[in-house]
């Protein structure tokens, strides 16, 4: 039997990580009224220089927690593991999507923090570097999209008496992954809902990420207590 | 397969036909001659368009350099060819013997193609200098690279040779279709590269 | 196993998607050519990136390349940021090649991860940096030039992900006993890995051969690239139809013609 | 067996190096004065005598030889292959360049 110490310490680390994003998204000052694609390079470079600090101390706690949400996948890809499947090919795409989102989002962060750095800089630069930060970190769905569904999928083919994951998780799946679609096409569109700054891109999106990580948090902590009573009892 | 072969009386004056190595080796050969041809016949086109700038700069490169490349590669081909037949005869120290020998005309190769590099790159021409030695030296490192791999292969075969256990013939003959390869591009790249006008 | 019920190709589908043993074998296929397939329509007639254009245009000419083609940019890419993630399936599918071989479970984990990590410069970036360039047309011509250069040369740049991917498996398939595939498909992989090399110059040359849209760092590389994806398209169909789900070496594709004389060979017994 | 090998593959390797060495004359006589000139007749010959080589590596040293009849073929294509490839793109090219 595979060792399961320590997964539990990796499942908690989930609900700090959820509370250090929460915090950082609050901190940055171009999220809660987010930054819209029409502005002008001069107010763009005016947002840099005067919230200097909010961005960067929000942006450097973003960078160290960016990744935080890569153990609860392999927890994930490890309960696939599990189910009835004849071949590890749902786990391995697991595994594969596992690094796509947190390098994206490193990505935009990255230019952020740039942007940031040297606020004197010619506008057009710097609002170059916000139109980088910010379609990167809005168009980050896809591996998300693929997440969702595989696991939707696997569970859908879990066909045993008792599935790892009862079959709501997988129709809740689905639904994040069709609220997280439309963040693709942001670019089609500079105001209204496609937007970067638009309800659909942005609120949906984000509000998306964020009911996932708890909703999954709940299933994924269920399944593993499950998994621990079972074992104990067949010890 | 032996047996069939006794089957019949005419096979004692004609060797058995055979393909040398894995037949999968051969379609790596036909493939990446071809590739090369590809590359070849870039450079023969471009070469037309601006014949003046080819042949000035084609008088920088020593033509005996080129053959001195040439017969260490051929001599390595030989020594490979001798090798493939004597661990058929079962003579492993003699291939053995024929395969170091191998690598070691491949080392020589290598050298004496550095050392051209560093000759060419002293009397200024680079990789970016101009267009020939854009090709010059695509195609001569490319071909090294080939060359590097084949030091694999070649690898491959002494440790086949060198123990009773392992011994795989075919895998011997593949490794040797190879380092054929690896020759016989090199043939027609020293064509091209030192001769054409 | 079990067969599937008659009834309409609709029904069979669903039953074949929900019950077949090598279901989840099979989607990944399908996954991967739908994915290769899109992903040539997608870069070659909507966003017109391939065959790419010239690096050795002036500034206004990039710029009235992205007037001409931005709105099918912006298109194209939000699609391909919609489906990157099909990746994902296609990459475990191959690294479930490497895992059905005679070889350790190393081989399978590097090439999922080595390709997995390979999306993001070779293909994701350059369509961050095109829609950003479309994004904005009226941005200034020296920026949108540099995002022009870093699109291309991002995508065709990226090397050594699929040099080594292609050396993992390279090796995988010469080393394997369980004659998952053919061994000169290893040595095609070979080629392929060598493709890689010969794409470094389009980082150095802004005209000629060797440019990022050359007749050998793109034409010849790209003629490769294509009869290698469909081998091994091909190659990984075979698999999937001669998989036995054992450890040892996959049978031979038993032929139909095969099997109905077995038959009737059982039934003269 | 084996020397009657050797001294076979020893003569095909003379026979090779020899057309080698063939280059170093045909390079003198196509050149006057150490400046180079642009030369069909040289350019035809330089690319026949390298695949008439690389059809002897292919035949004595490859062993394609005693190969089945097919390889043979493939092969003796494949040089065919080269040469139309080879000669059309210079030809061609020429033709282009006027």
């Amino acid at each position: 039997m595979r060792q399961r110490d320590g997964e539990l310490i990796l499942f908690w680390t989930l609900p700090v990580v959820a509370i250090i994003w929460v915090s950082a998204f609050l901190l940055f000052p171009g999220f809660l009224h987010p930054m819209s694609p029409t502005m002008s390079a001069e107010e763009v470079a005016a947002f840099y220089r005067d919230d200097t600090a909010r961005i960067r101390y929000s942006m450097i706690l973003f960078n160290w927690f960016g990744v935080g949400l890569i153990p609860v996948v392999m927890l994930l890809a490890m309960q696939i593991r599990r189910m009835a499947h004849r071949t590890p090919i749902v786990s391995y795409s697991l595994i594969a999507c596992a690094g796509g989102p947190p390098t994206l989002f490193l990505v935009a962060n990255m230019f952020w923090l740039l942007g940031a750095f040297r606020p004197e800089r010619a506008p057009e630069l710097t609002q170059l570097l916000n139109d980088l930060a910010w379609l990167t970190f809005t168009i980050l769905v896809p591996y998300l999209i693929a997440q969702c569904l595989l696991l939707a999928l696997a569970i859908y083919w879990d066909r045993q008496d008792q599935p790892v994951f009862k079959p709501w998780v997988a129709h809740f799946n689905l639904l994040i992954a069709a609220a997280l679609a439309p963040a693709a096409f942001t670019a089609l569109a500079s105001t209204g809902p496609l937007a970067w700054d638009g309800l659909l891109s942005f609120w949906v999106k984000n509000v998306a990420i964020f009911v996932w990580i708890i909703v999954m948090g709940i299933a994924l902590g269920q399944t593993i207590r499950q998994q621990r009573a079972q074992n104990l009892v067949a010890a | 397969m032996t047996n069939l072969a006794d089957s019949r009386p005419q096979v004692k004056e004609k060797p058995a036909k055979f393909v040398p190595g894995q037949p999968d080796m051969w379609m790596f050969v036909l493939f990446e001659s071809l590739l090369f041809t590809g590359y070849f016949s870039v450079y023969l086109v471009s070469r037309t368009q601006n014949e003046q700038l080819y042949l000035q700069s084609q008088a920088d490169l020593d033509l005996r350099i080129g053959i001195f490349n040439t017969i260490a590669l051929l001599l390595s081909s030989l020594t490979i060819a001798r090798c493939v037949k004597a661990s058929r005869a079962g003579n492993y120290r003699s291939a053995l013997t024929n395969a170091f020998l191998t690598i070691f005309f491949g080392v020589v190769f290598l050298v004496s193609k550095i050392l051209e590099w560093v000759k060419e790159i002293r009397l200024g021409n680079t990789f970016t200098s101009n267009e020939f030695f854009q090709h010059y030296f695509f195609l001569t490192s490319i071909h090294c690279i080939h060359v590097l791999i084949g030091f694999v292969v070649l690898g491959v075969v002494v440790y086949q040779l060198k123990s009773p256990a392992r011994r795989s013939q075919q895998l011997v003959e593949t490794g040797a279709t190879y380092w054929h390869t690896v020759d016989f591009l090199w043939v027609l790249i020293f064509a091209l590269l030192y001769v054409v006008r | 196993m079990p067969d599937p019920p008659a009834g309409s190709r609709v029904s069979r589908l669903v039953w074949n998607f929900r019950h077949h043993p090598k279901r989840e074998l099979w989607f990944a296929w399908w996954v991967m050519v739908i994915f290769y397939n899109l992903y040539g329509v997608l870069f070659f007639f909507v966003t017109h990136v391939q065959p790419p254009p010239s690096p050795a245009w002036d500034t206004p000419t990039v710029v009235r390349w992205f007037d001409d083609n931005g709105h099918g940019i912006l298109v194209g890419f939000s699609v391909v940021f919609l489906v990157a993630g099909m990746c994902a399936p296609m990459n475990a599918l191959l690294a479930y090649s490497m895992r059905r071989m005679s070889v350790s479970r190393v081989f399978a984990y590097s090439y999922l991860i080595i390709y997995s990590l390979a999306a993001v410069p070779g293909m994701l970036v350059m369509a961050i940096a095109m829609t950003v360039a479309a994004l904005r047309p009226d941005r200034d011509p020296q920026l949108i030039h540099w995002l022009y250069d870093f699109a291309f040369l991002s995508f065709s740049g990226t090397m050594g992900v699929f040099m080594i991917g292609s050396l993992v498996w390279l090796v995988a398939v010469l080393l394997d006993k369980n004659r998952v595939f053919p061994k000169w498909f290893g040595y095609l992989s070979l080629c392929n890995a060598l493709t890689e090399v010969v794409v470094a110059p389009a980082w150095i040359f802004q005209r000629g051969a060797f440019a990022w849209n050359g007749a050998i760092a793109w034409w010849i590389n790209m003629v490769v690239f294509v009869l290698y994806t469909c081998v091994f398209i091909v190659l990984l169909r075979k698999m999937i139809e001669r998989e036995d789900f054992g450890t040892g070496p996959l049978p031979d594709l038993l032929g139909k013609r095969a099997a109905v004389q077995s038959d009737s060979v059982e039934a003269v017994r | 067996m084996t020397t009657t090998f050797n001294k076979r593959l020893l003569i095909v390797w003379l026979i090779l190096t020899s057309m080698t060495l063939a280059y170093v004359w045909i390079d003198h006589t196509a050149d006057q004065n150490g400046t180079l000139r642009a030369s069909t007749v040289v350019t035809v010959s330089a690319i026949v005598i390298a695949l008439i080589k690389v059809r002897i590596i292919f035949r004595e040293f490859m062993e394609v030889r005693h190969a089945p009849p097919l390889l043979c073929r493939l092969t003796d294509a494949w040089v065919v292959l080269i040469a139309v490839c080879l000669l059309g793109s210079y030809f061609v090219g020429s033709s282009i360049a006027g």
